[in-house]
């Protein structure tokens, strides 16, 4: 069996066996769902390098009778990004979720569903077609619904349905962009539909389609269900929540624009798009800076983040001509799409071991932790490497290209509003950085385990490393990367 | 006006229909029952683009019950949330958008 | 094997700093073995590479980032300069910390970072590509961060906040100035002069400016200094190693860089941008020593004296004759010896005697006869006294203000000697000619403060009485002016 | 003629959906909304899907629109039935100025659209391959089994979301509401006389799902349905989240098609393949498996998660 059905078989039958099995051996079945899939991941990933890319019609159907799906190098660096970033969220899970503390509904209901978003995760980012696409970001929409609300408390059930709301909607609007691409070339696979006639209504389709996924992104102005919901999941949802979930509608958007359908891409579309990513960086920014719960901050800097994301689509092909890179607006988006998983996860698995061991997350209750608990504010200081873009990180490396690009291209607006963006992060992640820092005896606290301590950093460790050791994941995004991502839309 | 024109029109409109209740009503399960508004209408219009050609194709027919499945698992999941949060608040409507901060 | 080196040099510092981390706060023996250890095998790896170099060997490595982000060390005559000093002054500072710190707490975090510093200090000038040269400087100012915080009080933040909120403005409009010249020339080598004829003058000189305000900032040029005096609060270690060690000579040794291999002296002179820069580092030269003037505590005179001082290097690099650029590159080294020395002293008088302002100093000569020695040493040199270092900088700068036909620096030279003499005399007098209050406790029976402090005195002493051989530092200077700036 | 019909039943349609969204009160909406949904399937039934219009019927109007009264009975209960009031006609008009361009686009969209030849020619030779005979079930659990697949998942996830709803405190009790049944009333001989009815209906709907309109997700619902009826007429007391065998019946058909899926890779023959021989008897397994999760699964949804009141 390859890897590649491995990634997406085994985190299911790990949900499916935690949903049957009683108490002990289901958390057992989980473990073993995630240690697997953990292994699949980096094996496809392996396989991609050294054998190109694995295709696989499922059922041996071939479209556009059947559904496809294949592992190009997106797709294995976000899998193993998830991999790395679930597997520490596990970690951490397993003792903040513990039943005695949590109870045991949480401690139930927590492994299934993640392994779900898991394979939802995977799934959208394996599969080729868009219908089935469809169906696996539902599934993640559900599954990030429910670890959402877990916590059961009125803000969070309000955030759930603000969450559950943009979510629906997002995604009904992108069926109807399926609907009419269905309607105009009877296909669905994307391998199908690159070569296709371009249709009157495919412009309309790639609008729905693009809203649909900013909705679900969380992109300004669709941002407001993202703080609530992300702040008031246990840490360990939050970090997927806000380091993988946008992710995965993210790179719907950009196969739709880069591989389906670069003809429809015009210049006013494009500098739309970036002008909402533009205004994400800079109100997520501004307003992570007035909130005065760590958690908030977080997760005002994800919806400043995925603004940067958005920056790519006028950017692309900017300069390459020039450059002894090809498509470094592209990769410099995935890079940072990469990097800030990494970091923000860490940053969330970071603040939930404060809020354990003080209760709260407001930032005056931060005081001491640097000296209590140094691996964790190492951890969250690395992160705030990556996340304001600094070297030697991956955010670093993803900054450098973007910003390149945009000068290159002549469009040194998108280059200043990254820096000004890097600023302002650095600017409200500072606050929490100074109080941990602060002196405060913290001896009568009970403190987490060292080894617990140490996720978060190996986690911001490996968004550092993507900076130090770029050439590698550079080399493998250039797997099967569009053409488009080098000539520009 | 052929059977599919009209049935592609009916579904437009009830997307159309379904949004405007999606973001009008205040009270949440008036919400809900306007999202399976949407969904119903595309996959109208779907069926209609499938029954176009005469011979009726059986694709948008799976894609439509698939559709309609996931999201009946989507109301469920909000209806749940919808009681649920009432319970807790007392209200069936969201608290007012407080701004960002 | 050879291409190793630079590497290996960069790992003496940085091995000792990753272990340091991790070390529990009991464990001193191992932490110093540690911390001295890479210091010195650091030192002896640039002595082994120092003949080497001198026989005209060069040393290069590349590790490959993403393509076009060109991780290259390299080591050519100007970064063996700057890598000597800061690794000998490290030595030195270690010594002195060690000592400095005996039992207190947090000692792990401090010394992690402390070679975590240096390895940035040394991958600075190690760098060959403009790209690791931003990597390092951006390392070296998140690194200083927990040392300027490091007793984690209010007054402490608020000094590392402020340090920080010049810092990384600086560092953007830095990024975007590379980013900006990378983006029509392609990645910048120091090795292989950029060709910048693609790029439009108006651009050029904004770029210019923007590399000036982003490098400068840690040169603490006037109006970006302002965090400098903040840091005053930090530990006396970190103090030197800010003013003498490492930032603020970065800071100085990235104005070379970028005057001389991104955009080289003729480009400089093209662009009319070498008299705005000499003006500016005058500015800031009289500038701080008037403020220096104002000053009743010795840690804040001595850091407006690095201002000034600092911008000697500075205004040697914009004038461009032969003179000016043997005078500032020799500057470099100069000024580190003499303000470490000073650095040192202030911080044995606070630890020993309990003394922070100037009417502490009184009578102090004669009850710590090595300090206050030292401590003249350090401050007559500063003023440009005959024979010791910070004459030979003054005059070869004069010297070369003259070849550039700009006779107006000796007028700020001379401006500047008076008020050296004016700020630092008071405090000879006070430590030699007063008489001491009779409560002051002083003794200097810490040979591990006072052996490293003599050290660096001697080194400013002796940098002047050689300065003809061809060892010293203007003899070096001279060597890297000629071989790969004038030709 | 069958226009006019047709014409009538869209009217119909729009009217009912205009009131679910406009009209007042939330109970009328619901009750609109099942009208809706029974005229939907009818309309189905017009664009010669039959499988949808049962589909529609059972899942879109009946389930959903049980889950909508229940939903409101509990809203009730806590007197959060009462619709705050509207906001002003002014405030709504951008909103509904873009809902009707959204509508204008699609409208456009669809003359736009061209046509492509349809069946597709490849759906063509696959199907007698498929090993059954209703295309759409073929699509569904051959051709497209990945989506359904996930689609079963869909539901679970679903379902363990809203557990996730229950409070702490009553996690361990009985699902749902308590439900108190007069003895010898019209709801407990109804709740005799339907199950054997229903069971029968849902069973039938599966085997013939083969050949003929019908299918997993159709039978299972009226299952499910039975299973309500049941418990509502007090013959079956709701479980509990602790018990074992009702939890594997909601993860047996999701797990049976995966296995099946697996063993299909480990043989070679690929991923989900089921060999043409025995793709017939084995889709047939399948969605037996399906169909009794899928019961459990919309059952469960329906009662809701535990809640207050089974302890005495």
């Amino acid at each position: 069996m390859s890897a590649l059905v491995a990634v997406l078989v085994a985190p299911l039958i790990g949900a499916l066996s935690a949903v049957a099995l009683p108490g002990r051996s289901g958390r057992i079945a989980a473990w073993v769902a995630i240690v697997t899939t953990l292994a699949a991941a980096v094996a496809l990933a392996a396989s991609v390098i050294s054998q190109g890319m694995p295709r696989l019609a499922v059922g041996s159907w071939e479209p556009p009778v059947g559904i496809v799906l294949e592992a190009d190098g997106l797709s294995i660096a976000m899998i193993v990004m998830t991999a790395l970033v679930m597997t520490a969220a596990a970690l951490t899970a397993r003792h903040m979720l513990a039943g005695d503390t949590k109870g045991p509904r949480i401690a139930f209901g927590f492994w299934p569903l993640m392994l779900l978003l898991w394979a939802a995760l995977n799934a959208v980012f394996l599969s080729r077609d868009l219908f089935n696409l469809y169906v696996g970001i539902e599934l993640l929409s559900l599954a990030a619904i429910g670890l959402v609300a877990i916590e059961g408390k009125p803000e969070a059930l309000a955030a759930a349905i603000r969450y559950m709301i943009f979510a629906l909607a997002g995604s009904l609007l992108y069926l109807a962009g399926v609907v009419l691409v269905y309607g105009a070339h009877g296909a669905l696979d994307i391998g199908v539909l690159v070569g296709r006639e371009p249709a009157e209504t495919d412009g309309l389709a790639l609008a729905l389609m693009t809203v649909g996924l900013m909705s679900k992104t969380a992109l300004f102005p669709f941002h407001v269900w993202l703080p609530p919901a992300h702040g008031g999941a246990p840490a360990p949802a939050s970090a997927m929540l806000s380091a993988l979930v946008p992710k995965a509608s993210y790179v719907i958007l950009l196969r739709l624009w880069f591989d389906v359908m670069p003809d429809q891409a015009t210049d006013a579309a494009l500098t739309l798009v970036a002008t909402f990513g533009a205004a994400a960086v800079l109100w997520g920014s501004l307003a992570a800076l007035v909130q005065s719960r760590v958690k908030l901050i977080v997760a005002y800097s994800t919806v400043a983040q995925i603004g940067y994301l958005f920056l790519v689509f006028p950017l692309a092909g900017g300069g390459s001509e020039d450059q002894p890179w090809a498509a470094g607006a592209w990769n410099g988006a995935v890079f940072l799409a990469l990097s800030h998983g990494l970091a923000k996860a860490a940053m969330f698995l970071a603040v939930g071991q404060w809020m354990k061991v003080r209760g709260s997350d407001c930032l005056d209750e931060m005081e001491g932790l640097a000296t209590a608990m140094p691996m964790t504010a190492f951890a969250f200081a690395l992160s705030s490497i990556t996340i304001v873009g600094l070297p030697p990180s991956g955010g670093f490396t993803a900054k450098y290209l973007v910003m390149t690009s945009a000068f290159a291209a002549g469009q040194w607006v998108w280059a200043l509003v990254m820096a000004c963006g890097g600023l302002l992060a650095a600017a409200y992640l500072y606050r929490p950085m100074a109080m941990v820092f602060r002196r405060a005896d913290l001896s009568a606290f009970r403190l987490p385990s060292r080894a617990q301590q140490a996720v978060p950093l190996a986690l911001a460790g490996a968004a550092i490393i993507l900076g130090i050791a770029s050439s590698g994941p550079f080399e493998t995004l250039a797997i099967g990367r569009p053409q488009t991502a080098e000539a520009g839309l | 006006m052929t059977g599919p024109t009209l049935y592609a029109l009916t579904g437009a409109a009830l997307v159309g229909i379904g949004f405007f209740g999606l973001i009008s009503a205040q009270h949440l399960l008036r919400r809900v029952v306007a999202f399976n508004l949407i969904g119903s209408g595309l996959f109208v219009f779907l069926g209609a683009a499938g029954a176009r050609s005469g011979a009726s194709d059986p694709i948008p027919q799976a894609l439509i019950i698939t559709g309609i499945v996931v999201a009946l698992s989507a109301s469920a999941l909000a209806i749940g949330l919808v009681v649920a949060h009432a319970r807790a608040s007392g209200r069936p409507t969201l608290p007012e958008e407080d701004g960002e901060a | 094997m050879t291409g190793l080196l630079p590497i290996l040099i960069l790992l003496t510092s940085l091995v000792p700093a990753a272990i340091t981390f991790f070390l529990a706060q009991e464990s001193y023996r191992l932490r110093n073995a540690l911390n001295l250890g890479g210091a010195l095998m650091k030192v002896g790896l640039i002595v082994v590479m120092l003949f080497a170099v001198a026989g005209g060997a060069s040393y290069e490595t590349d590790i490959a980032l993403a393509p076009g982000l060109v991780l290259l060390l390299r080591i050519d005559a100007l970064a063996l300069l700057f890598v000597s000093l800061s690794a000998s002054l490290w030595l030195l500072t270690t010594i002195y910390a060690i000592a400095y710190f005996g039992k207190k707490a947090e000692q792990s975090r401090f010394f992690g970072f402390f070679s975590l510093c240096v390895f940035a200090t040394t991958g600075i000038a190690l760098s060959g590509s403009l790209i690791s040269f931003f990597m390092f400087f951006e390392l070296l100012t998140l690194s200083t961060w927990p040392l300027v915080a490091h007793k984690q009080n209010a007054a402490s933040l608020k000094a590392a906040r402020s340090y920080l909120s010049y810092a990384l403005p600086c560092s953007t409009v830095l990024l975007v100035a590379i980013v900006w010249l990378e983006s029509s020339t392609g990645p910048i080598l120091f090795t292989d002069p950029p060709d910048l004829s693609g790029v439009d003058p108006v651009s050029l000189r904004v770029i210019f400016a923007l590399f000036i305000i982003g490098v400068g900032m840690k040169a603490a040029i006037v109006p970006l200094h302002g965090w400098l005096p903040a840091a005053m609060v930090a530990p006396a270690p970190v103090s030197a190693l800010l003013h003498a060690v490492a930032v603020v000579k970065a800071g100085a040794f990235g104005v070379i860089r970028v005057v001389y291999d991104v955009f080289g002296v003729d480009r400089v002179e093209e662009l009319g941008v070498g008299v705005p820069l000499a003006a500016l580092a005058s500015v800031t030269i009289i500038w701080g020593s008037l403020r220096a003037l104002q000053q009743t505590e010795i840690k804040k005179r001595l850091a407006y004296s690095t201002i000034s001082q600092v911008s000697y290097i500075l205004l040697g690099a914009a004038l461009a004759s032969p003179f000016a650029v043997v005078g500032g590159l020799a500057h470099l080294v100069h000024q580190g010896l003499m303000k470490i020395t000073l650095f040192f002293c202030a911080g044995i008088y606070d630890e020993r005697a309990g003394v922070r302002s100037i009417e502490g100093l009184n009578g102090l000569g004669w009850r710590m006869p090595w300090t206050s020695t030292c401590f003249s040493l350090g401050a007559l040199g500063m003023i440009g006294l005959p024979p010791i270092a910070g004459f030979v900088s003054k005059i070869y700068l004069g010297i070369g203000g003259l070849q550039a036909d700009a006779a107006w620096v000796l007028w700020v030279l001379g401006a500047s000697t008076l008020l050296n003499a004016a700020y630092f005399l008071p405090l000879l007098y006070r430590l030699w000619y007063c008489e001491a209050a009779p409560d002051v406790e002083a003794d200097e029976t810490a040979p591990a403060l006072v052996a490293p402090t003599v050290a660096a005195a001697l080194a400013a002493l002796l940098a002047g009485l050689l300065a003809a051989s061809e060892i010293s530092p203007l003899g070096w200077a001279t060597l890297i002016a000629e071989r790969d700036y004038l030709q | 003629m069958t226009l006019v019909l047709d014409l009538t039943l869209c009217a119909l349609i729009l009217a009912v959906a205009l009131a679910t969204v406009l009209g007042g009160g939330v109970f009328r909406a619901i009750v609109f909304f099942i009208v809706y949904g029974l005229l939907l399937s009818v309309a189905w039934v017009r664009l010669d899907a039959v499988d949808v219009a049962l589909a529609e019927a059972a899942i879109g109007a009946g389930l959903t629109g049980v889950l909508f009264l229940s939903a409101f009975g509990k809203l009730s209960r806590i007197g959060a039935e009462a619709e705050p009031p509207a906001a002003g006609i002014r405030a709504l008009l951008p909103a509904a100025l873009a809902c009707a361009g959204l509508t204008g686009a699609l409208a456009w969209a669809w003359f736009a659209l061209p046509v492509p030849e349809r069946p597709a020619p490849d759906l063509a030779t696959a199907l007698p391959r498929a090993g059954i005979e209703n295309p759409v079930t073929a699509v569904l659990l051959n051709f497209r089994a990945w989506d359904t697949l996930l689609e079963s998942i869909v539901l679970l996830a679903a379902l363990i979301g809203v557990w996730m709803l229950a409070r702490d405190e009553d996690w361990h009790d009985r699902f749902g509401l308590p439900q108190h049944v007069r003895p010898g009333g019209v709801m407990a001989n109804f709740g005799r006389l339907l199950p054997p009815v229903g069971v029968l209906v849902g069973v039938y709907l599966v085997y013939v799902g083969a050949d003929r309109p019908g299918g997993a997700f159709q039978g299972g619902t009226v299952l499910a349905a039975v299973g309500l009826v049941a418990a509502l007429a007090g013959l079956l007391r709701p479980p509990r989240v602790t018990q074992i065998v009702w939890r594997m019946g909601l993860v047996a058909g999701p797990l049976v098609f995966l296995i099946a899926g697996i063993v299909g890779a480990i043989l070679g023959a690929g991923f989900l393949t089921l060999p043409e021989p025995i793709a017939g008897s084995a889709i047939f397994v399948i969605e037996i498996a399906l169909v009794a999760s899928i019961a459990v699964t919309l059952a469960f949804l329906v009662i809701g998660p535990p809640e207050q009141g089974h302890r005495e």
